[in-house]
């Protein structure tokens, strides 16, 4: 059965798949749907959801839209999710493959390395870091990669070390393949779906630590992030609820969505662990 | 309830039906067999005939994706496929016990040993613990394990392989069930553990009188154990009869294809081992694993590979064989400096490879090719054929142009379809990807073949097609093939010389005829003794 | 009118105001009860000497005393001085203490203490009065146990409102001479005159001070416990004064919204008074030394593209008042008669034209002061309007410590800060105009770089005046200059409102508020 | 046996982790802009430069970078973390003061989460493809992706507020005065919504965790053998698979334990709980180095504790780790 066939069978993932192509659709058209920036108030500051109808989710204490705020927001956070997992993934599979294929000292090195990382409460590490290098979208983005990669480079070691046993690994030594390119074309594509499983459930964590951090204050004060609403609204929280609920379904659906993704690429990328339905 | 005039059992017209999608519709399909008390029936069968499925669906042990669609399994007359999951647990462990292939998966790496064998009588209703521990001290030494008081303590990874089989084993005697079923118990074992466990069935089953259904796909253990023979291929049963009958006058073209397949010494293969000049010169290698040292233990040190020394002639094929943990495999890491060596050299072509660094090493490795043991672990899972068969060239300079027009021209070498060049290896059996592994090696026009396991994993008719074609090609190329096995018979079919390795070290080294019929160590006769059905000649059968 | 006249005989009846206080409240105080407040943020140190940030003071004030306190309306009022006296000249000051002080652990209170705590201790420790000590005073003596001198250099028409409480804490020279006084062990277990003494401090969670006993008001304090709640989040606060787990909510304790919501609920009383010694004002802080904020007429049309009503009633929830320049209009010398700056956009932008800059070109870093959510609100705000300038403008997160130091080292193009006016403007205001305090190091000081020699001679004669109304002219045209300046975009001043359930009585009785020492606090059974 | 020997050599392993993690943390420090100094006289009001100049020698600022890490992993291995300036207190004292609020807190979310998780992810597993399974695995999947504060002040608002069952903050009644199971029980009421909430995630975590490994268990080949044994299903689940089952999930628990902390951050400022969590924040925003690198050090030192001792115990459950360990 083809990757894609399993992974329709699956209809959580499907209904994950179908809310982040929604969600990916809205950032890419945020600024045709608000061509106003979010940041600018263009209401009566607090106007409850459909009280106007030219703005159906309200307006915040400064008259900005709410519903241009979650578009703009959509963008955010899917992009801080996406490059910090990226970069994390790279990180990760590099350190990782290296530690697994060479083993020995390198390994030790590089995992007790990794240990360090690990030790430290990865919140509390990227609050550090986010505070320390002053928030904006870059530090933000390069702070979850930072406290996200140990996960991936002990995953990838661990997937390292059982493939350079395998046979044709061994193969491929001993037709004369040099030990960059081994680990490139021939251990590499055989870990990666369990890479793409983790990174596709680091977006989504990845979501939430910027939301957690912009709730702290520590986000970007240019972008509209969801996070960075809730932050804003929650103290008013009683007064105006639909300043901060809305942000949160808002992130709960789109991480629920990317959980749902990854879960299903996990089934469908591992098919022995399956028929476990029925 | 007990009918005593029916036969222990009887499976009859039993189908099992496979998930729709799949290559065939059956996993069994209207087998019938009886057992009866005091005998030993054997399905044999290769992998994928259904042997096995029979007896999970008398255990009540079939994934719950496969359902009997038809047919009866009786039980002392009593139909086990209509009892409820609570009646077939009380009879399950009572009555009916089994045991595995993998004795190691098979237990609670949790648990002690001790305490698994108690759970059987304490799940059946003994609730008295003085008499469960005094039952399963009994059971301990009546399996012929050592220092039961102690060793019921042990976890299951503190004992070798047959240690854990013979737990098995009292496990599922602890009741003293009318039937056993036994799942390939030995397949996973050394030659000459599974003698003293087939020995160890034998003798339980002349005791207490059982019924033991034997699984097995390996027709010497047939020869040695089996009182009546079922043959089955692709879910039916094909033939079915005394065992001598069965072994000697078979009918069923298949039945005759499989005995023909058995490997065999073949005399003559044998060849003077002073053809051609020497290629590989091993002197005094030695390999040393250490593990588990710490601040204050010296680490456990295994003699991996011990002092060995030989010489290996062009076009010569060299056998090397020992059981588990003898060091074969280690040797043959060791001359293709997969893993680094203790001492010694390695001379090839005169050239000590020892002293050389990987990277002054890989120019050479073109020379030395080496066909791997699992067919499925053996070939890269995301790369075509085409792929896995111009890589190594490639790396080696070749321009890949002309890697392509290789592997083609291989690819009829060893037998496969053009075709073959676009698919990735899932899509071929096991058999063929050995055969894109011996391709891939050939690839690189190499002068040493090792053959490690090689044809350990195939199937018995498949293993005698690749042997053949290993053959076949060396006598085409002119190659020296260094064959390591675990199976004495494989390598006195093929091999120039026998190297027998014990602990480390070549213990005796000659043509078969010397090492078969005039062992002069005492472990190379043990080892011969245990060859399953050593006295059946299975070219007898099909002559 | 001759000013030490003003103050010969400060010696006012605090019964006064202890009757004014209880005719307010209908009823005669009870003694007892425990007071439940919020320190927020939590205090680093309750040592007044070493920190004076609001809770520090809010609740090392009921620990230590200072000589003066200041009424509603600035009068001087006696703290542990009883009296105090001016000579005509300006230059000598002597002050009388209270009889029978006594040091929370059992020594007697005298002149050698405010010697001590003058000449060594706050002069080392304490940025304010080591200005005022290091620029004016000459000497310090106590000719009695009950007489301090203090001779100055050269006239300070402010001295007299450099004693309160943030500014002059009285420490006990007994404890820290000859110490290091910041790494004292008696930091943590603070001793004062006050009345109430400190009994424990569970970090994170509360503190505990007790009444006093031997306080040298007879009868004094009624309470017999003060909690100090530590609650870090702004909603739960609103939720522990909704719940009553405490009594009293501070200026600042919970943002506009919940003032609005609580000052509603049944039972409960709020005032705005008890600020007027400090009267924030909030200002734009821009940065003169570079484009386009060089540029008066750009700084002008700053002034007339933020519209500061909107800033006070949508992000502030109405607790404040626009400002109209450099002085809060409930402290002295403010004067009406100065430039104003309407919300008027199509001005500013015509300014804007005027001024010859290209909005376009200027990226401006626009720096939240961080010190909570209203703030960034307003910089959210004061984006969109300069924006709507034609510039484009990044808001630079920062935390505390960034602010700081990037102010401080004139690393910034426009931030946001506010000034406590501490009574007179040579104190809280001119500090942030006089060229002579264009200097790194501190956020506090002409961070701006703006240097007019005008308004320096003006705020210097102020300083100086030995007569209120000169004091007076000067500080006028030193306003008016300003104004057409626009040195720094004032913002509005802050009306810090405190929030109290009915039953707490006498709470805010002085300009200095909750700080006062709660001596004549009772709660109606 | 070799536990002794085991127990130094981790022991060994985890003090260079802490102190690595000590010097990364100190490095990473001194890349941020801002420095104590100022701060602290930005909060006093004023300040010349002077008296900046004379705050950054006392605070040791004025040191060469390398002595000032010298001196401190000198200080560190003596038991000693430095002074606070900003709260005029030794870092350790803090510290200490405020360590137990927050093993408290995390311990009982830890605790709270593995039950909880395990029993839910065995229930599901158990019940595979009916309602409970589903009902647990959506409920664990939501908590899952919802926002930790988000979570926090839902409760307060549910619980607090409008119910008014639970105590929204503090960790105890201030001034009640309560002593020995009255505080107790003083305590563990105010426990119950932080530890809750900072334990949801973990729970659903773990609920996921211990379904799938139960599902992977259950198809191995010892529970083929125990169900050949005749072991009815229920015996089968507990003495077979769930033993099996949990062991990964132990193992990602106890190295997640450090992630609790990072939550707790959140926690305790939403719920006001005096713990380290909240320290850290504060001491982060007003640069109180000293602070933030004890409180570093400590977590680091309770989440190698909490390895070593599970490693420890891991031992024991596990007789093959010590074979091949």
């Amino acid at each position: 059965m083809s990757f894609f066939r399993r992974y329709a069978q699956n209809v959580g993932a499907l209904v994950g798949l179908a809310i982040l192509v929604v969600v990916i659709i809205v950032a890419a058209a945020a600024p045709i749907l608000y061509p106003v920036s979010p940041w600018q108030g263009i209401g009566d500051p607090l106007l409850g959801p459909f009280e106007d109808s030219a703005f159906p989710l309200g307006t915040d204490m400064l008259g900005r839209d709410i519903a241009a705020g979650l578009a703009y927001g959509a963008r955010v956070s899917l992009l801080i999710g996406v490059i910090s997992t990226a970069v994390a993934v790279l990180i990760g599979v590099s350190l990782g493959a290296v530690a697994g294929y060479y083993g020995g000292r390198v390994d030790d090195l590089l995992m007790r390395f990794t240990e360090f990382f690990q030790t430290i409460p990865a919140f509390a590490m990227a609050v550090v870091l986010v505070a320390i290098f002053s928030p904006t979208i870059t530090s933000i983005t390069l702070a979850i990669a930072v406290v996200s990669w140990p996960p991936v480079a002990r995953l990838v070691r661990g997937e390292f070390l059982s493939l350079r046993s395998r046979e044709f690994v061994q193969a491929a030594i001993v037709i004369g393949q040099t030990g960059p390119r081994i680990m490139l074309t021939q251990i590499l594509p055989n870990a990666i779906s369990p890479i793409i499983v983790t990174a596709s459930l680091m977006v989504a964590t990845a979501i939430l630590t910027e939301s957690s951090l912009s709730f702290l204050g520590l986000g970007d004060r240019n972008m509209m992030s969801w996070g960075f609403m809730i932050g804003a609204a929650r103290t008013m929280l009683r007064e105006a609820w639909w300043l901060s609920v809305f942000p949160g379904v808002a992130i709960l659906v789109t991480v629920l969505a990317i959980n749902l993704i990854g879960e299903g690429l996990n089934d469908a990328m591992n098919p022995h662990l399956r028929g476990r339905k029925g | 309830m007990m009918n005593s005039a029916a036969p222990l059992l009887e499976v009859a017209s039993l189908s099992i039906p496979l998930p729709p999608g799949l290559d065939r519709e059956y996993a069994v399909e209207n087998v019938t067999y009886t057992l009866n008390s005091g005998e030993i029936l054997c399905v044999v069968g290769e992998s994928g005939s259904g042997k096995s499925m029979t007896a999970n669906a008398i255990m009540g042990l079939l994934p719950s994706y496969l359902k009997p669609s038809g047919g009866r399994i009786l039980f002392r007359g009593r139909d086990l496929l209509t009892m409820s999951e609570t009646e077939l647990a009380h009879e399950r462990g009572r009555s009916v016990a089994m045991i595995f292939q993998e004795p190691l998966s098979a237990l609670n790496p949790l648990m002690k040993v001790g305490d698994q064998i108690a759970e059987v009588l304490l799940v059946h209703g003994e609730r008295d613990s003085a008499r469960r521990e005094a039952r399963v001290l009994d059971l301990l030494a009546y399996v012929g394990l050592p220092d039961p008081s102690n060793l019921r303590y042990a976890y299951p990874f503190r004992l070798s392989g047959g240690q854990r089989q013979r737990v098995m084993i009292a496990m599922a005697l602890a009741l003293e069930p009318a039937m056993l079923i036994a799942d390939e118990p030995t397949t996973a074992l050394d030659v000459t553990t599974q003698a003293q466990i087939l020995e160890l069935i034998r003798s339980i089953q002349r005791a207490k009188g059982m019924g033991v259904l034997f699984i097995t796909h390996d027709f010497g253990v047939v020869a040695d154990i089996a009182d009546k023979v079922v043959v089955m291929e692709q879910g039916v049963v094909v033939e079915q009869g005394r065992a001598g009958d069965v072994l000697n006058r078979p009918q069923h073209p298949y039945t005759r294809r499989l005995i023909a397949a058995v490997p065999h010494r073949d005399g003559q293969n044998e060849r003077a081992s002073t053809i051609g000049e020497p290629l590989l010169e091993v002197r005094n290698l030695s390999k040393v694993y250490r593990s588990g040292g710490g601040l204050f233990s010296k680490p456990r040190v295994v003699r991996a590979v011990d002092n060995v020394s030989f010489t290996l002639r062009r076009g010569e094929t060299l056998g090397v064989v020992g059981e588990s943990g003898s060091g074969k495999s280690t040797l043959g890491r060791c001359l293709l400096k997969l893993t680094d060596v203790e001492g010694g050299e390695i001379r090839f072509r005169g050239q000590d490879l020892v002293p050389l660094t990987p990277a002054a090493f890989r120019p050479m490795r073109r020379h030395l090719q080496m066909v791997f043991q699992d067919p499925f672990a053996s070939l890269n899972p995301r790369q075509t054929i085409g792929r896995i068969l111009t890589d190594g060239p490639v790396a080696n300079g070749v321009p890949l142009v002309d890697a392509e027009r290789k592997a083609r021209d291989l690819l009829g070498l060893v037998g496969l379809e053009p075709s073959a060049y676009d698919r990735y290896p899932h899509e071929f059996s096991g058999g063929q990807r050995q055969r894109v592994g011996i391709a891939r090696a050939l690839a690189l026009d190499p002068e040493l073949l090792i053959a490690d396991e090689s044809v350990s994993a195939l199937d018995v008719s498949v293993q005698a097609q690749v042997l053949e074609l290993l053959q076949e090609l060396q006598r085409k190329l002119d190659i020296a093939i260094i064959f390591i096995t675990h199976d004495l018979r494989v390598a006195a079919q093929v091999c120039d010389r026998i190297a027998v390795m014990y602990r480390g070290a070549i213990v005796e080294c000659g043509p078969p005829s010397q090492v078969f019929d005039a062992p002069r160590h005492d472990y190379t006769r043990r080892l011969i003794a245990a060859i399953p059905g050593l006295h059946w000649d299975p070219r007898a059968a099909v002559a | 009118m001759n000013m030490s006249k003003r103050f010969i005989y400060g010696l006012v009846s605090l019964a006064t105001i202890a009757m004014a206080g209880s005719s307010l409240a209908q009823n005669s105080p009870t003694p007892g009860g425990t007071l439940n407040m919020i320190a927020q943020p939590e205090p680093p140190v309750l040592m007044v000497g070493l920190n004076s940030q609001g809770p520090t003071l809010y609740v090392g004030g009921q620990i230590y005393q200072s000589l003066l306190s200041y009424g509603k309306d600035l009068k001087i009022l006696p703290s542990l001085a009883k009296a105090w006296e001016a000579s005509d000249d300006g230059l000598t000051y002597t002050f009388t203490l209270q009889d029978g002080v006594k040091w929370h652990d059992g020594k007697p209170f005298s002149a050698d203490d405010v010697v001590f705590t003058a000449d060594k201790f706050l002069r080392e420790a304490h940025p304010r009065w080591r200005y005022i000590a290091n620029t004016y005073v000459e000497t310090i003596t106590s000719p009695s146990p009950d007489k301090v001198i203090f001779k100055l250099k050269k006239p300070f028409s402010a001295f007299l409102y450099a004693f309160e409480l943030s500014s002059f804490p009285v420490v006990p020279k007994h404890i820290y001479e000859g110490t290091d006084y910041r790494t004292n062990p008696a930091n943590q277990t603070p001793i004062g005159t006050g009345p109430f003494k400190f009994k424990e401090w569970k970090r994170g969670s509360y503190i505990h001070l007790v009444k006093n006993e031997d306080y040298w008001k007879e009868g004094k304090p009624y309470l017999d416990e003060l909690y100090f709640r530590i609650v870090p989040d702004a909603a739960s606060r609103g939720v522990a004064f909704e719940k009553g787990a405490v009594d009293v909510l501070r200026g600042g304790d919970v943002e506009g919204f919940e003032v609005r919501r609580l000052s509603k609920l049944e039972g409960v009383t709020t005032t705005t008074e008890g600020w007027e010694m400090y009267s924030p004002l909030v200002f734009l802080q821009m940065n003169l030394r570079k484009a386009p904020f060089d540029n008066k007429l750009v700084r002008k049309a700053v002034m007339h593209a933020i519209n500061r009503e909107f800033i006070v009633k949508n992000v502030w929830f109405g607790l404040g008042e626009p400002a109209t320049g450099p002085l809060a209009s409930t402290t002295r010398f403010y004067t009406k008669d100065t430039t104003s700056y309407p919300f008027d956009l199509n001005a500013a932008k015509k300014l804007i034209a005027e001024s010859g800059i290209k909005p376009q070109e200027h990226t401006i870093r626009l720096m939240p002061i961080p010190y909570g959510s209203q703030w960034d609100r307003m910089a959210e705000y004061v984006r969109q309007q300069l924006e709507q300038l034609g510039f484009k403008v990044n808001i630079q997160a920062v935390d505390a410590g960034g602010w700081s130091q990037a102010l401080s080292d004139w690393n910034f193009d426009v931030t946001f800060n506010f000034t406590y006016q501490y009574g007179d403007p040579a104190l809280g205001v001119a500090r942030h105009y006089l060229s002579s305090n264009i200097i790194k190091g501190t956020p506090f000081g002409n961070n701006g770089g703006y240097s007019n020699s005008k308004v320096d001679e003006l705020f210097l004669a102020a300083a100086e005046a030995v007569q209120t109304d000169q004091a007076a002219k000067a500080y006028a045209e030193a306003q008016k200059i300003l104004t057409d300046e626009v040195p720094i975009g004032w913002l509005f001043e802050q009306r810090n409102v405190t929030i109290m359930r009915d039953k707490v009585k006498n709470l805010v009785r002085t300009g200095i508020g909750v700080n006062e020492s709660m001596d004549e606090v009772w709660i109606a059974k | 046996m070799k536990t002794l020997e085991f127990l130094i050599q981790r022991l060994a392993k985890a003090v260079m982790v802490v102190i690595g993690v000590v010097i990364l943390n100190f490095l990473l420090i001194q890349l941020a802009p801002g420095d104590p100094a100022a701060v602290l006289a930005g909060e006093a009001g004023a300040g010349d430069e002077q008296f900046i100049a004379q705050l950054r020698a006392q605070f040791g600022l004025d040191q060469p970078l390398y002595v000032q890490l010298l001196s401190y992993l000198k200080n560190v291995i003596a038991g000693d973390l430095g002074f606070s300036y900003r709260n005029h207190v030794p870092v350790a004292d803090l510290i200490l003061e405020r360590l137990p609020a927050t093993l408290l807190l995390t311990g009982s979310a830890f605790v709270f989460s593995l039950v909880l998780g395990i029993t839910l992810g065995v229930i599901a597993a158990r019940r595979r493809g009916s309602i409970g399974d589903s009902v647990i695995m959506t409920g664990a999947l939501v908590f899952y992706a919802t926002p930790l504060f988000w979570v926090a002040l839902m409760a307060v608002l549910v619980f607090s507020i409008h119910l008014d069952w639970l105590p929204p903050f503090d960790m105890e009644t201030v001034g009640a005065g309560y002593t020995g199971w009255a505080r107790v029980l003083d305590i563990a009421h105010h426990l119950i919504l932080p530890a809750v909430t900072l334990g949801l995630f973990f729970t659903a975590v773990y609920t996921r965790l211990t379904r799938a490994s139960m599902l992977e268990v259950m198809n191995l080949d010892f529970v083929k053998t125990a169900r050949a044994k005749g072991v009815p299903r229920g015996r089968i689940i507990r003495r077979h698979v769930l033993r099996n089952a949990v062991l990964p999930v132990f193992t990602f628990a106890s190295v997640q334990a450090g992630q609790l902390v990072g939550g707790a951050v959140l926690t305790e400022t939403v719920f006001a709980w005096p713990g380290i969590g909240r320290l850290m924040f504060d001491a982060l925003l007003q640069r109180d180095y000293p602070v933030l690198l004890g409180v570093f050090l400590v977590t680091a030192t309770v989440v190698v504790a909490i390895n070593l001792v599970t490693d420890l115990l891991y031992r024991i459950v596990d007789p093959r780790i010590e074979a091949t360990g």
